[in-house]
């Protein structure tokens, strides 16, 4: 059984990526456990009278020979703003590793992944780690405007970037699942997504009527982050499932959308 | 050298500290943190007959210092359990204490007959408080005759130290509480959750799927402390208090109220080490007050 | 323009923000901040038929999210308030409402009788659930038989309109509030304090000279919106809801579960601005979700 | 009708005067209202989950040119060290001015101040305030050992000082009523004191013993500050007056001490 911990890590980095979503990078004094795609962390959210329970984050990178493990945080409320206006050197309680990773790709997989608001960090992650070939490599990340998306040239190198926003500012005009790769989704081997509930639905929809694998990761209201409270459940064809241990990573065939 | 050990109906536990049910799952999950044997005990999750899906989503709500819960028990029942839970969970050394959960009287019943055949299980906690639940839970639990009755009839076939967990949401819980110890109630634990709501202005929509949940977390502490000091003294039998306890300033606060141990709940989800450091607190505690036994502290409250 | 104006018992408030009884004195201190005819009401500090000192010192715990109070009703009695406060405030451009207290039937109806004569005074606020009082208080208030007959006998020699405060010490609030409804209370208002306790761990003494007291503020918030919402779906008179209310998000829950409008209480203790900042908050709300009135909203939680 | 006030006041000092007292000032962008010696703020603890309601801190000194005022903060809790925390720059939300002022001596009066612990600000603003000779001030002020003591140098402008610790560290050794200007109380018009109750307490009774006018600052705790909550009582000849609104400055001959 994967051990799990609570640690004090420090805030190496924090620089706004635009206006709403930060790149939090926190370091361990120790050599940290292995964190996959998909998997998350439960972090502290101090020093303010208005939180009272930890917040999730997917993994977006980790580097083992730093003993590092960034974030990217999307301000949605009270706890991610505060989150957003830690200072560099200050300590962040965290919870991890928690969660499944996404069933990796086989080497000759093409993959699509599709990531919206704060659904982006993981599906960059899971580019990066997959270990395909660049061509067999899709993202599309959708967002509202152009100024909502992150600067991810850097993965250019990792797939084929395409963007989608709903006023046309970036890439094609409209929701993800209108973009053109949709057409042709039988091309795919897996696609994976993240993102808004309604984003994940739809290509859920569209993943079912190719008939292609397809993996959502969900983001639930949690209170424990490790399976005890119960409160993050996904109703599944096996039951009632907790997203933080049975997830966050589902295969749409054993959800009920 | 402190003695941090207690005893509670012929139970021995190692200190006073136990995790509260709903809060630690089946102890395995906090495995996956430190070994349980430090604990004083685990209350299991709350168990029924049968299995139960629980609430629908979202059965949570972030509140003041505190948190609401909707789950409803969700779990596969007593069969499962026994079958897939117990043996891998029984041989943790600490004592491991089933949370029983009924509908009807006899529900109640013969889910106590079933855990009480169960070598390694403690002391059965009688949850009569859950508000939850359609069926049974609280409704047991505010009212003098029906905590009665069904307090009877379980310690009739109960052999194992018999714990009733108590509702606060009752105008007096000393009535509850002497009702259940006239029935045979071997300890009394309190409290369960305050029914509680929590509204999202903008959508206009409940924020729990039930409308109501239960309220947990330090919020509570003031209302579990009174009632806690009331039951004390309004009761022979031991008392284990909870509602709040985030740290062992807070968990010595109860025992000075009178609790002869206490239980930490909401606390877990902030930072599954907490009762562990509570452990550690309380010897502190000791030490620097120069006393020798954790039992000293109980009800030692000076008015 | 959005209309903020509430309509309670034939009485038109401004706005549904009002004052809670003993935490904005008799109105005088806060028109050291701000001139009170911004708010919809002040409910005056909780008066008695003789002097009364309040309980010894110290009377006040803070707690997380909130704060227990022990001050008893410290007032210097009807006649003193007559001869002496009632002129200095009497022409405040917005209603003053008399928050009576007995610690018999009598009392009640003797004090009564006096406030009534008060032409400046727009109602009477019964409270029968101050937990801080040894006599009367919450003893009235948490039991139907006597909550109904106060109700009943204040109602004969009362001419104005009459608000019943409700205790939430209570297993079923909305058995009182009928109650007293069946006696001929116009309106209830809820809730009063919750009975709690603190300790000082180190010194292993009550931190209240009175041991226990009654919590308020954010901490109690989910308890009391679901009390109002009970409430409100239990009986046809209006409800004023209080609890924790420290923001205009607040005072919209309270009146999407049912109130017609709020009293601020505790929050005026951290900034006494809050109530008319609430006030503002409540007209934006207004019409960001187009709405005209604010009596739009009361009740209008989805389900 | 004195008009209160709550305000966001900014942080433009914050010095450590010692390891546990801090000198904070506050700097008003409009023109701040006069204070006087005795009165008090009630300061908003921001930013942390345990503290629920505001503490109160005596005036240290004023200064109305620049619109600033100074506290001297002791870390004696949860509230005061977090306040101890703030960094120039920052706001503070303030309610003042609170309480009644000290009652001021006459042109001629000698003056006795006696300052403890946190009771040491609103002893060196009256002094400063005082507008006497030099040598009919006299301050006494006691701690428990010389590093407790924080440096007043700058006082000695208006009037004598004299120290007590209770290791002997600076100044006599023992409480401030052991102090050798109690031998001669008499020569005084007028005694002043703040700080722990004990030693009021202790100084009164010298005063009263001596026949000398004596007025003590109390530090009750508090729920509002301004005379709503009527929790911060203190049991008087006229009855349960309010510290905040009555007080904090009392007569000794009020006191039921
Ligand atoms: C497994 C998992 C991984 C996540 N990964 C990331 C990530 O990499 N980057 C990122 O920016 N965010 C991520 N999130 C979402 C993040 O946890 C929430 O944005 C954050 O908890 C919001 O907290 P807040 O205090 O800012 O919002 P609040 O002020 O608490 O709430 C604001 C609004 O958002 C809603 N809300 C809050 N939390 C959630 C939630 N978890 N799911 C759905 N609605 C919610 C509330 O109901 C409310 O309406 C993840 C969530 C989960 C469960
Ligand atoms: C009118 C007035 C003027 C004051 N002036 C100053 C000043 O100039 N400088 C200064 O450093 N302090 C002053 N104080 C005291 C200051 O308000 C307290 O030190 C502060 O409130 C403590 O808060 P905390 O959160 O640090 O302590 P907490 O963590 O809340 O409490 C720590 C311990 O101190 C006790 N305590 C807390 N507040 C008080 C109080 N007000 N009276 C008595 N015991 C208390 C608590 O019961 C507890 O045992 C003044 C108090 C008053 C009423
Ligand atoms: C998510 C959650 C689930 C719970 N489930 C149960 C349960 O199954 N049985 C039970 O007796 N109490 C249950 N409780 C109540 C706790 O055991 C405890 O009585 C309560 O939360 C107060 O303690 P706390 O404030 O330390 O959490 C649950 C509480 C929470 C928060
Ligand atoms: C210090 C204090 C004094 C109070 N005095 C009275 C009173 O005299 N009469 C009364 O009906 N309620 C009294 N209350 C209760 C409040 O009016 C209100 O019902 C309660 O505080 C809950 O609201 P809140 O959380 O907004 O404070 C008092 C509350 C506090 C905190
Ligand atoms: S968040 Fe607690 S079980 Fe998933
Ligand atoms: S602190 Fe509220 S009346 Fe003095």
């Amino acid at each position: 059984m994967s051990k799990k911990e609570v640690k004090n890590l420090v805030v190496v980095e924090n620089v706004a990526l635009n206006s709403t979503n930060f790149l939090i990078k926190l370091k361990s004094s120790e050599s940290i456990p292995k964190i996959e795609p998909g998997q998350f962390v439960n972090v502290e959210i101090k020093d303010t009278n208005e939180i009272f329970l930890r917040r999730p984050f997917s993994v977006f990178d980790m580097d083992y020979t730093e003993n590092t493990m960034s974030l990217i945080v999307k301000i949605l409320g009270r706890g991610s703003k505060k989150l957003t206006e830690i200072k560099k050197g200050e300590e962040l309680s965290v919870v991890f590793p928690l969660g499944k990773t996404f069933t990796y790709p086989d080497i000759n997989d093409k993959i699509l992944l599709v990531g919206g608001g704060s659904g982006v960090a993981p599906m960059l992650f899971l580019a990066k780690e997959a270990g395909l070939k660049k061509d067999n490599v899709t993202m599309l990340l959708g967002a509202r405007t152009s100024e909502d998306h992150i600067n991810v040239q850097k993965y250019e190198q990792y797939g084929n970037l395409y963007f989608t926003t709903e006023d046309g500012s970036l890439g094609e005009k409209g929701f993800v699942t209108a973009h053109s790769v949709f057409k042709n989704l039988k091309t795919y081997n897996k696609i994976y997504a993240c993102g808004p509930d309604a984003m994940m639905k739809s290509i859920a929809k569209e993943a079912d009527k190719a008939g292609v694998f397809c993996e959502v990761s969900l983001e639930n209201l949690m209170a424990c982050g490790f399976g005890v409270c119960l409160c993050c459940i996904e109703p599944t064809v096996k039951g009632n499932l907790c997203v933080c241990t049975e997830g966050p990573v589902f295969n749409i065939n054993d959800l009920k959308w | 050298m402190v003695d941090l050990a207690v005893k509670i109906n012929n139970l021995e536990f190692k200190n006073p500290v136990l995790t509260a049910s709903g809060t630690s799952g089946n102890a395995e999950e906090l495995m996956d943190f430190y070994d349980v044997s430090k604990l004083g005990g685990i209350l299991l999750k709350g168990v029924t007959l049968r299995n139960r899906d629980g609430n629908a989503y979202p059965r949570m709500a972030e509140t003041a210092s505190g948190m609401l819960n909707a789950v409803g028990l969700q779990n596969k029942g007593i069969d499962y359990f026994i079958a897939n839970i117990y043996p891998r969970i029984k041989d943790y050394k600490t004592h491991l204490i089933a949370n029983v959960n009924g509908s009807t009287v006899e529900e109640y019943i013969e889910l106590t007959e079933k855990v009480d055949e169960l070598e390694n299980i403690s002391a059965i906690e009688l949850n009569i408080s859950c508000p939850n639940v359609k069926e049974g839970g609280m409704s047991f639990g505010i009212s003098c005759p029906s905590a009665e009755a069904v307090t009877r009839e379980v310690r009739r076939v109960c052999n194992k130290p018999l714990i009733v967990k108590l509702s606060p949401n009752v105008t007096d819980i000393t009535e509850i509480a002497k009702a259940v110890e006239g029935q045979g109630a071997d300890s009394v634990s309190l409290v369960n959750t305050f029914l509680g709501m929590a509204i999202d202005a903008e959508k206009k929509i409940p924020l729990l799927s039930t409308i109501t949940g239960g309220l947990s977390g330090p919020a509570i502490k003031p209302l579990a402390l009174r009632m806690v000091w009331q039951v004390y003294n309004a009761v022979k039998i031991p008392v284990i208090g909870m509602g709040g306890i985030m740290n062992a300033t807070d968990a010595i606060e109860f025992m000075l109220a009178g609790a002869s141990a206490v239980q930490v709940g909401t606390a877990i989800f902030k930072d599954p080490f907490i009762p562990v450091k509570i452990i550690d607190g309380i010897k502190d505690y000791l030490e620097r007050h120069n006393l020798e036994s954790a039992t000293d502290l109980v009800g030692s409250l000076q008015l």
